[in-house]
């Protein structure tokens, strides 16, 4: 076991991958001899070679374009959007190829690729860095969307995700990439994609998160066990397929529901998160299901990111304000 | 002809490369050659086999329409006068080279294996369409115009990866060279070197728009210089100049030299789709005026001047195709469906959720039947 | 008044609007010459020149970006994508610039621009030709997104959505194109943005929906009634910003709810639909907030589509199982 | 030199087209003039205030990044080593034309109207710095790389369209010619003929990428051939050549002979942002090789030459400038934020979903005052 920060889990992983499978490859723009501008791609071209992790022209449709017929020809790509904020020049190439080639040769081209990318903010970037919109790929038939919350989650889920012969958006909360160490096993291991995390179990009240926010809750959990509100955190792990039994289960025994996510929160994950509630635990809540979204707003720069970013105060807020309802 | 006569075939991509000017034409519009010099290497058999996969396609394409017309199927988007060009390709494209079509190449899906009756599975609603189990290394149709290129350029990438000698063969529109996917495709391709022969299929319109207003650029064949790759003008209807580019492509690309750009030259003689109505916005006269360079036409003058092909030949033999098509269309009206298609082909597994929509789905059939 | 289709109603007011105000431009694909693939754009090029309204290079993201160039200049762009499933390549220009303009510069720049899309199935279409992804619109912050169900409300909505200035993804539903025709008031009229339409005033359940399916549930209606059921009807017109007060207060009244929407359910805008009713009406709750959205499909080609498309019966099914939960 | 012995501007970009293979330069490395014939028409003071534009911008760009490591500022871009393109932009520019950046173009920003203050708002993390309120006629940053450019054509349709006799200036990298957004916007611009000046800053890296591995192309310039468009390439670190090829530019798109590329050839001498280790893809002995070239040494070696420019006014100047910008960071520092502002910009009236959520979030942040 050695204690990993996130940048090194999602390295380790791809590294087990890579060594393991002449058909993994590894590409995007700057993962090469820079090896990632967040370092996560660090040495792997050294040690793999230039076929096999490499740079590209900077085109984010032809990264996604080019992976799909990689994926038909019988390998295994593993792309790397620089930051969230820039998969959409490869928007089409996802909802229109990546995700429903196998569906329209009724199973004859799987596309076995992972897209991983940087998403989330609260780093103090410039424009277009900060941006949560896992929803969209989400609502998208044919996709698998992962998001971990820790270096042993990101690497579990990730060798789950370039194993998978579905597509998967991998998407990696930026802000943890090096807040967090954590005792990560050698070798290679997986966590299911489909199956939420119990993190603590309780009485109160239901809190279903993921990835960057998980820790707000977290510490959020602390300021209501201080008032005697005893939390129940789900982490939601796959944000597609959705774990619903959990979820519901869990509600079941508290009456009370809480999403807490970080995207804009119109026709977001936190409502789809609701909508799961009401269908299959409806009778057992004491309070109205509710989400902490972010704001319908472009995440502001710098100087607004805590007004955007739940706090643990906020979260704490609203977890007291379902309790007393 | 003596073949020592015929000049290399590389020579060509560099004589009549994208900044030259000029177009490769072998056949004049009646079918004389006109540049002997650059006849392709084919024998009789070959030529013969050309022509008359050019008039199966054509066949199978006018009785397309006719279906669509008869209310017996979908939309479908003709390939009237462009055959020579999928033709060519067929005849160079082997086994195991790989097909990445748009969805006007009837002609070269014949050729890579794919039958009418999947042809027809695709155009009469079914997914099954775009299975083409016959047809080894093809991809199904790509509707959103040039998205298919990046999907060329990555496969050439895999099969230099895999040591493979096979290569790529993709299709675009003229409208699709303004899209930022051919863009992106050719610079890949081109910094990859990778082992792909993009064939602009230049029929002089996108629906209603014609080249001239599609790009500013001198033809659609410079474009290869933005991408430091080989380009070449061929007469597109013209089938023996269509093989001279495409074989001297193949090479190209099969050498390890990397990507060439062919833009042929041709014309869609039909509608748009069944759904368009082409007097919107072409003359007649036009229309007339391209009719007289059809690829057929041209072929078959060739031919009949090497005394290859007897007219008498060709009545019975289309009636032998038209019984042939009809067959594979009777399959496509008896092919079944199953309305849980509609669910599990999405994932590897399908997911509980979309289960549960399956599960719902059928109860409500259930219920419905029960109303009955 | 003149009895109008759809496709007559957009065309006029396209007509009505260029006539008015020299900076409003049309221009897409094939909407010169040829009127457009479906003739809502027939004879304007004629009456109002190639300067104003005519055709592009093939390129969705060209469309739409040179449009964001032109409202910035002072125009006022009408584009038009062919369908709603080639406006992908344009994505990245719609999230990162024609959604962000107003917003980044503090409004100094806003981007009154309208982006038409035929969208939504039943007509029997090739691949890419029958998506309702609508959802993906009302996700991103800065837009507004509008969607006519008869020719009256698409020739009012799309005077007002023209005169926004804020942004309007306007989505049209194809399958209605031809098939309503209805007295149409002659010259310029709107239709607010932001605002639902009560269609039908009913005790028992509130019906939400939008688009074609506003026919499909009326016909649900007329089966309901003969079961005694009496039907709310809500057409939400607006898909975003949505007319939460006009949902809730009929919830509120009739204590049931069902959306019936066309595009994919997870993470669609029956998830945001039931979300809304939770957060403003749950106390007046009888039955849990329910949606019939589509199949978290790609839609069925030809053959299929009867499935994944709401049938009246359905919609009945549904609102009984409901009514009687 | 007499103007009579200067050769017409149009001419430039036919003689130094896309396909010459030639760069044009008209100062070597040390700033002694090479090609007497093309050197722009320009007085002593204008040469004298375009090297102290460079000499500011350099001194805004270091103490930009200065300010950043001393944690005052977020991640900036430097301009450092292409100064020479932005001031030459800015000098043919006119008031009324447009600017269309990327996000490395200080130079050119200021030209335009741009103050440090709003700049370092920017980069400071505030939206504010996205007004530019003294700069007429100019779009703010464009993060997404390329995206900005078909806004560059959209505003040069709307000139024309508008019978203004504007022109638009837009900046791209040499990364960001491989962009769908580029192609698109380059060939909507050729078939328009819209007033576009497209310069590419080749600076050769797209953050570690280097140009040879970023197209197969032999230029970025000969991209030009695909849209049927003028392409240049010109020495970027050479003030002289710059002003030649911009202006012979300009007065082809405000004549109404359409867009004009230009591919600027520079080095950026810094880092790709103050987060990048340059160091990790690039040698020293390169980097040196390009301080050699540098844009400022060579300008201000051709006035020293010319006896326009004495050394000793080099020191009190920077301080002066040093002065300045640093009174412009002060008030950045001092400039005030309202949460409120980040909810009421999207729309020109805010939607009442939206106001609620600013309401419940005051709410909270009164309940958390309440708290304490
Ligand atoms: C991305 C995208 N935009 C628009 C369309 C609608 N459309 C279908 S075919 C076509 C014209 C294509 O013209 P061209 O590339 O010349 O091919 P051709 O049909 O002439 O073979 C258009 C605009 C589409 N299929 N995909
Ligand atoms: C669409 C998009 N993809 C990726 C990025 C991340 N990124 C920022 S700058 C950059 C390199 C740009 O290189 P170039 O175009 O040469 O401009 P330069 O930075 O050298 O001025 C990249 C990849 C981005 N901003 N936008
Ligand atoms: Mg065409
Ligand atoms: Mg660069």
């Amino acid at each position: 076991m050695k204690i990993m920060n996130m940048v090194q889990a999602v390295n380790d992983a791809l590294d087990i991958m890579l060594a393991q499978d002449g058909k993994v490859l590894v590409f995007g723009e700057d993962v090469g001899v820079e090896g990632g501008v967040f370092r996560v791609t660090e040495g792997l071209q050294q040690k793999y070679g230039e076929d096999r992790v490499f740079d590209t022209p900077l085109a984010e449709s032809g990264i996604v374009g080019t992976a799909v017929g990689m994926a038909v020809a019988g390998l295994r790509p593993v792309v790397e959007m620089q930051f969230s904020g820039f998969v959409y020049p490869a928007f089409n190439q996802i909802i229109s190829h990546v995700a429903r080639m196998r569906n329209r040769t009724r199973g004859r081209y799987s596309i076995p690729m992972v897209i991983r990318m940087p998403y989330g903010g609260f780093i103090r970037a410039i424009e277009h860095h900060s941006e949560s919109m896992e929803a969209l790929f989400v609502h998208i038939p044919g996709l698998k969307v992962v998001i971990p919350s820790t270096p042993y989650d990101a690497k579990g889920l990730l060798v789950a995700a370039i194993e998978s012969d579905d597509p998967v958006i991998f998407m990696e909360p930026k802000r943890l990439y090096r807040a967090i160490k954590q005792e990560v096993p050698d070798g290679k291991f997986t966590i299911p994609l489909g199956k939420a995390k119990v993190l603590a179990t309780g009485e109160h009240i239901t809190v279903v998160s993921y990835g960057a926010l998980v820790r707000e809750v977290q510490k959020a959990m602390s300021l209501a066990k201080k008032t005697g509100i005893s939390v129940e955190l789900i982490d939601l792990r796959s944000i597609y397929p959705i774990d619903r039994e959990t979820i519901t289960r869990s509600v079941q025994k508290t009456g009370r529901f809480l999403s807490v996510t970080e995207g804009p929160r119109t026709a977001g994950v936190g409502a789809e998160l609701m909508s799961i509630v009401n269908e299959d635990a409806f009778l057992s809540l004491e309070a109205p299901p509710t989400r902490l979204a972010g704001f319908d707003t472009v995440p502001p720069l710098a100087q607004g990111e805590h007004h955007y970013h739940h706090s643990p105060e906020r979260i704490f807020y609203e977890i007291k304000k379902l309790v007393e309802y | 002809m003596s073949s020592s006569k015929t000049k290399s075939k590389t020579a060509l991509l560099e004589e009549y490369g994208a900044l030259s000017g000029k177009m490769l034409q072998i056949l004049d519009y009646e079918g004389r050659v006109i540049l002997a010099e650059r006849l392709p290497k084919l024998s009789p058999e070959e030529m013969v086999t050309a022509y008359q996969n050019m008039l199966y396609a054509r066949t199978a394409d006018q009785m397309a329409v006719s279906y669509q017309r008869q209310g017996r199927m979908y939309t479908y988007p003709p390939n009237l006068g462009q055959e020579a060009i999928g033709v060519a390709v067929g005849s160079v494209m082997r086994e195991d080279d790989w097909l990445v079509p748009a969805y006007r190449e009837l002609s070269a899906w014949l050729a890579k294996g794919a039958s009418m009756k999947d042809i027809f599975l695709y155009f009469g609603g079914h997914e099954d369409g775009s299975v083409l189990a016959g047809a080894k290394n093809m991809l199904p149709s790509a509707v959103p115009i040039a998205s298919q290129l990046p999907h060329a350029a990555g496969i050439g990438y895999a099969m230099k990866y895999q040591g493979k000698k096979d290569i790529v063969f993709t299709f675009v529109g003229d409208g699709g060279t303004s899209q930022g996917d051919f863009h992106e495709a050719l610079n890949f391709a081109g910094v990859w070197r990778a082992p792909v022969v993009f064939i602009i299929q230049n029929n002089q319109y996108a629906i209603s728009h014609p080249r001239a207003h599609q790009t500013a650029a001198k033809s659609l064949a410079v474009k290869a210089e933005g991408y430091g790759i080989p380009g070449i003008q061929v007469d597109g209807n013209d089938y023996l100049a269509m093989v001279a580019a495409v074989k001297a492509a193949a090479e190209h690309a099969r050498a390890g030299q990397g990507p060439v750009l062919i833009e042929a030259v041709t014309y869609r003689r039909g509608a748009h789709t069944t759904s368009d109505d082409p007097g919107r916005y072409r003359t007649e006269a036009e229309e007339q005026k391209w009719a007289e360079r059809d690829p057929l036409k041209r072929l078959k003058g060739y031919l009949l001047a090497q005394q290859l092909w007897d007219e008498t030949n060709e009545e019975p033999l289309i009636s032998q195709y038209k019984k042939e098509i009809d067959q594979q269309f009777t399959e496509m009206e008896n092919h079944p469906y199953d309305f849980k298609d509609i669910f599990i082909h999405h994932y590897t597994e399908i997911p509980d959720d979309l289960k549960q929509q399956m599960v719902a789905y059928e109860k409500f059939l259930n219920w419905k039947e029960s109303q009955q």
